[in-house]
């Protein structure tokens, strides 16, 4: 039964689950600085960045994460020693950089053209300018994007469980293969990426909110007098 | 180092007590040989790592690792021995060091239970047959079936649950893994014939570390000499293992 | 004050300024007046570097401008720019907005900053509002606001491109009164427009581009009265 | 060497390219079925059918794509035999289905409400206005969307590996097994992957391009005659 | 021909139409007048059934029509309809716009809604641009299309809410006549629009309604020469 297998494992799974959660937040982290670093690639005026900026992004979009996943792997460990935790997080951020990249750069080309030349009219250097009157725009902008981004990243956090980490999913593979139900083991799994995600999504949404009704009624209250032709 | 996070390996990193660490790699979806229960990692293969780091002095870490990529892994530094049930083979052999083997056990069919088409190997040609990945069990199925009737997974319990599905004929898979699997009640699945063979498991570690070899194969002897194999053997399968049937 | 010398500017195949040659003296408030896509922007633009222009030359106060040795980030601070569409900074209130230049570009610690801002709002009529996210406010009003935001960095000369002429017709007043009474502290200005009232009235000059050069100038009275090209009147007669 | 891997292993891998080609069209043309069903209970008047179809995408996207695979893999078990090919492809099928849902519902209220007001007034069915008016705009304004989900629809079969399919990633995972070159391994896997996205948006940008120059110029020429203030 | 009774229908709390009761004879051209939610667009979608009325009877030559009994469908298609924005299939060319209903509701074959569908393209002078898509047509000629369409339904009566108020003035003139050359030809129409003229000249009755109420009606000439409530005079002052 589901029951029992939910509640003889889950101080396991919550264990696992905190682990899903720190992954997922360290991959992201990362993957918001390397998104912001090819974003900027991409914007720049260097033919050269904009190439490095575009392959990246097509070859991370053109391949499956898992793929991904395994040749950081193994791949970085020719490079350098780290620990599986910080494999599996890089590999992750390597990945979704690129989809946050491309949020960013839409993001800020959204942002009216007029911002920047007030800016630099005022005697605002371009990074200045950036960081202060075009960036904080643009994030705020981004945020439903985001938000998506990281539910996607939270679950696309279970493929590390075939490099053999012990998240949610590599805990519940596991399991299942001890007390042989399958099934019912990957259910109580998938319950719980379903709670994070629902939970995550009601911070987003209320974060959603809050900025909107920070922002003014899209229009100032204006006397109409109005015109019969 | 705890079982749950792999460590920088290599041995290097000083654990408890200050002892350098043991780091041993297994699939840890084999059950009894590896396994889960209540997320302590456990089994057969644990325990012998246990008794071998201890005599070495050193201080055991048990991680996990998907057996497909448990060589490479090894080859990547992010442990410093395989102790996952790994069949000595001529292949694996080029690829890495065995130490003496740590037990003999065979490679077994099973089907699904009122099968009564498959009763020996040779009744497998044209059958589809489930084994785990990168196992010495997937070269018997190459040799016993056509090589599109082979289903790969990465778990042989995940391949023993997909015998009643109707997707497999049969597997191929450790004759202890699966005969705990049917006495626990895993499935109604029942094993035919006779082994196809006897296998000696050992433990590898990366090409060229002699020393390792050495130092583990004196801690084998130590442990098999002492009793403590023994011990842990009877405590897993009521008899001792490493001893030719 | 201000020397500009034969600039020419193209954007790709399209040459936008022609070769124009203007002079402004301090205190003297000039009035820019062309057709659409005759070049009054973009000279506007090229004068505090926002646009390189391509030849020619700009000297300000009597020193030549190299934009490429000069530091234009300073000297774009002494010449302050108000746009047709405010361009005000939506994520930080009136008050930050008038702020931000001077704490962030000029270093003045934020205490003093803020005095000088109230004191400028207060000079636009806008001093209720400084805790007021722009979002908030109407068209003239932003536009007050980005005027203040502008002298906020204390200028030498104030650069505006038709800060009229997205508003609706009701608050166009209020900006204008904004604008002569600059002009009656002695503040240099270049103003592009079509307002005529203000040009006539507040004016010292005006200047007439047409296809990107300077077709004709003079007193605003004798210019509006008796213009001397045929596209001069023409032009004057559309707008009227 | 990669080179040297490639060319021992394409014959095998080009066979289990064909396999990936054949599952992903064959998920993806029964998430397009699952999609416009789960798309129009969303749009439908009826409360059950509403709630139905939240519920399953909110299952669907709240939980890895992973689980749901290995889920489907064995609950389906229980019900019907189905082949690997099969439960791999039902699998997809379902969890493309419901993103495709949310295309397809987003794609068919774009549409303005006066075409279904137009053809009920002519006396269409409401299937029937649908089927003829409604729904040949919505697929069109969805080739995009539809586009990119089929190409996250081929990335994300490769997790079929993992139930045991001998798709381009299994066969890959079991190349690299036997050869141990696993980085060279993956990243042969991953050309493979590249190359068959790049075909495939190649074919979908030129169908954008088609139909976009199928389209009118946005508005008709029309004499302007200009209007001095 | 038309009987409407006691209609009433409600959005929500908001009851839109409060008792109409109207009848429209054989051949009679009614214009529907009106102030911008007094529930014109209303009425006449409650008369094909776009939206279902909560209480009162529609009868329809005679025949009263249940809405939940009647093959709604078929009636529709006996009530053509021109709506404002024209709601042309933009996936079908002109023709295939006009032939789309025949076809496929009533099962015409193929050649002979074709040909009735150049005829009537004819008629609304639409001829040369059966093969174009809408997306080419000005606004005054998707209209005649779409009156087209209506009309290769072969319906009974024609409703047209505001048809040219979406259009260039200089396209109106086109489109009322195409529905002038229709009421002569003894078509029933009821037609909500703001072209007083076009009222005048062509309809037999004007009809206002006034907060969800039909206030007054009468013979055009009478109608606006000689309004009785103060609401139709304000109305009729307001648009003229
Ligand atoms: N960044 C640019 N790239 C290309 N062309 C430009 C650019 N900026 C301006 N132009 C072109 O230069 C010409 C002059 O533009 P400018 O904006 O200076 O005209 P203007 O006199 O200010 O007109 P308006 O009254 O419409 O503002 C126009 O043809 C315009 O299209
Ligand atoms: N589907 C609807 N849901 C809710 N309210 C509606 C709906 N349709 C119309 N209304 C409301 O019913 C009232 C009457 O609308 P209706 O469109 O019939 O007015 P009208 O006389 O056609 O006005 P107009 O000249 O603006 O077209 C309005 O207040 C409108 O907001
Ligand atoms: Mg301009
Ligand atoms: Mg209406």
């Amino acid at each position: 039964m589901i029951i029992d297998i939910f509640l003889s494992s889950y101080p396991l799974f919550l264990k696992a689950t905190w682990l899903t959660v720190q992954l997922t937040a360290v991959a992201l982290m990362l993957g918001c600085v390397v998104g912001l670093v090819i974003a900027f690639f991409r914007i720049s005026d260097s033919k050269v960045l904009n190439y490095i900026a575009h392959v990246y992004i097509t070859v991370i979009r053109g391949t499956p994460l898992i793929v991904q996943i395994c040749i950081l792997y193994f791949g970085l460990a020719n490079m350098v020693t780290l620990s599986q935790f910080w494999a599996g997080a890089i590999a992750l951020a390597v990945h979704n950089g690129a989809y946050i990249a491309e949020i960013f750069r839409g993001a800020i080309q959204s942002i009216d053209r007029g911002q920047m030349e007030a800016s630099r009219s005022l005697g605002m250097s371009y990074p200045l300018a950036m960081r202060r009157i075009i960036l904080p725009q643009a994030f705020r902008r981004a945020i439903p994007s985001l938000g998506n981004q990281f539910i996607i990243g939270l679950k696309d956090s279970s493929l590390v469980a075939y490099v053999g980490m012990q998240d949610l999913w590599g805990t519940g593979l596991g399991e299942a293969a001890s007390n042989y139900k399958q099934l019912e083991t990957y259910m109580v799994v998938g319950l719980y990426y379903l709670v994070l995600i629902m939970i995550f999504s009601y911070f987003v949404n209320k974060l959603e909110a809050r900025l909107a009704k920070g922002k003014a009624p899209t229009k100032p209250a204006k006397d109409n007098t109005s015109v019969a032709a | 180092g705890s079982q749950e996070s792999a460590p920088a390996a290599g041995g290097q990193a000083s654990g408890e007590g200050g002892k350098k660490d043991f780091t041993y790699a297994m699939s840890g979806v084999y059950k009894p040989f590896s396994f889960k229960e209540n997320g302590q990692l456990t089994g057969f293969d644990v325990e012998i790592g246990q008794a071998l780091a201890e005599k070495m002095g050193m201080n055991a870490v048990p991680i996990t690792n998907p057996f497909e990529t448990i060589i490479p892994g090894l080859d990547a530094k992010k442990y410093d021995a395989v102790i996952g049930s790994l069949t000595v083979t001529p292949e694996r052999q080029k690829a890495v060091l065995f130490t003496n083997p740590y037990y003999r056990s065979g490679s077994q069919i099973f089907v699904q239970e009122g099968n009564t088409s498959i009763k020996s190997k040779e009744d497998l040609k044209g059958k589809k047959i489930g084994v785990v990945k990168a196992s010495n069990y997937l070269d018997w199925a190459k040799k016993l079936t056509d090589e599109d009737k082979i289903t790969q997974y990465d778990s042989d319990i995940t391949a023993l649950l997909d015998l009643p599905t109707g997707r497999l004929d049969a597997v191929i898979t450790d004759q202890v893994v699966g005969l705990r699997f049917i006495k626990e009640g895993g499935g109604k699945v029942i094993d035919v014939g006779e082994p196809l063979s006897f296998d000696e498991q050992a433990i590898a570690v990366r090409l060229g570390d002699q020393e390792a070899v050495e130092r583990i194969n004196k801690a084998l002897d130590e442990i098999v000499k002492d009793g403590t194999y023994e011990k842990i053997s009877q405590k897993w399968f009521g008899r001792n293992i490493l001893q030719k049937q | 004050m201000i020397e500009v010398k034969q600039l020419v500017k193209s954007f790709g195949p399209l040459t936008v300024l022609k070769g124009v040659t203007l002079t402004v003296e301090e205190k003297e408030v000039v009035v820019l007046l062309g057709a659409s896509g005759s070049g009054k922007s973009t000279l506007l633009r090229c004068l505090n570097f926002l646009e390189f222009y391509d030849s020619g030359e700009i000297r300000i106060g009597g020193q030549q401008i190299d934009p490429h040795k000069t530091n234009l980030n300073q000297f774009r601070a002494e010449v302050g720019m108000v746009f047709q569409h405010f361009n005000l900074f939506p994520h930080k209130t009136v008050l930050e907005n008038v702020i931000e230049a001077p704490v962030h570009v000029k270093g003045t610690n934020a205490a003093e900053a803020k005095q000088l801002a109230y004191e400028l709002l207060k000079k636009v009529n806008m001093q209720d509002k400084a805790d007021v996210y722009p979002d908030m406010l109407s068209g003239g009003q932003k536009q007050r606001v980005a005027i203040a935001r502008a002298l906020a960095m204390k200028p030498k000369i104030m650069l505006f491109d038709e800060p009229t002429s997205a508003l609706d017709p009701e608050l166009v007043g209020e900006v204008l009164q904004v604008m002569k009474q600059l002009a009656k502290e002695g503040m240099t200005m270049i103003v592009v427009t079509h307002e005529m009232g203000f040009a006539r009235e507040v004016a010292d000059r005006a200047v007439f581009m047409h296809d990107g050069q300077i077709l004709e100038q003079g007193p605003p009275r004798e210019f509006f009265e008796n213009p001397q090209h045929d596209r001069t009147k023409q032009f004057l007669g559309s707008i009227r």
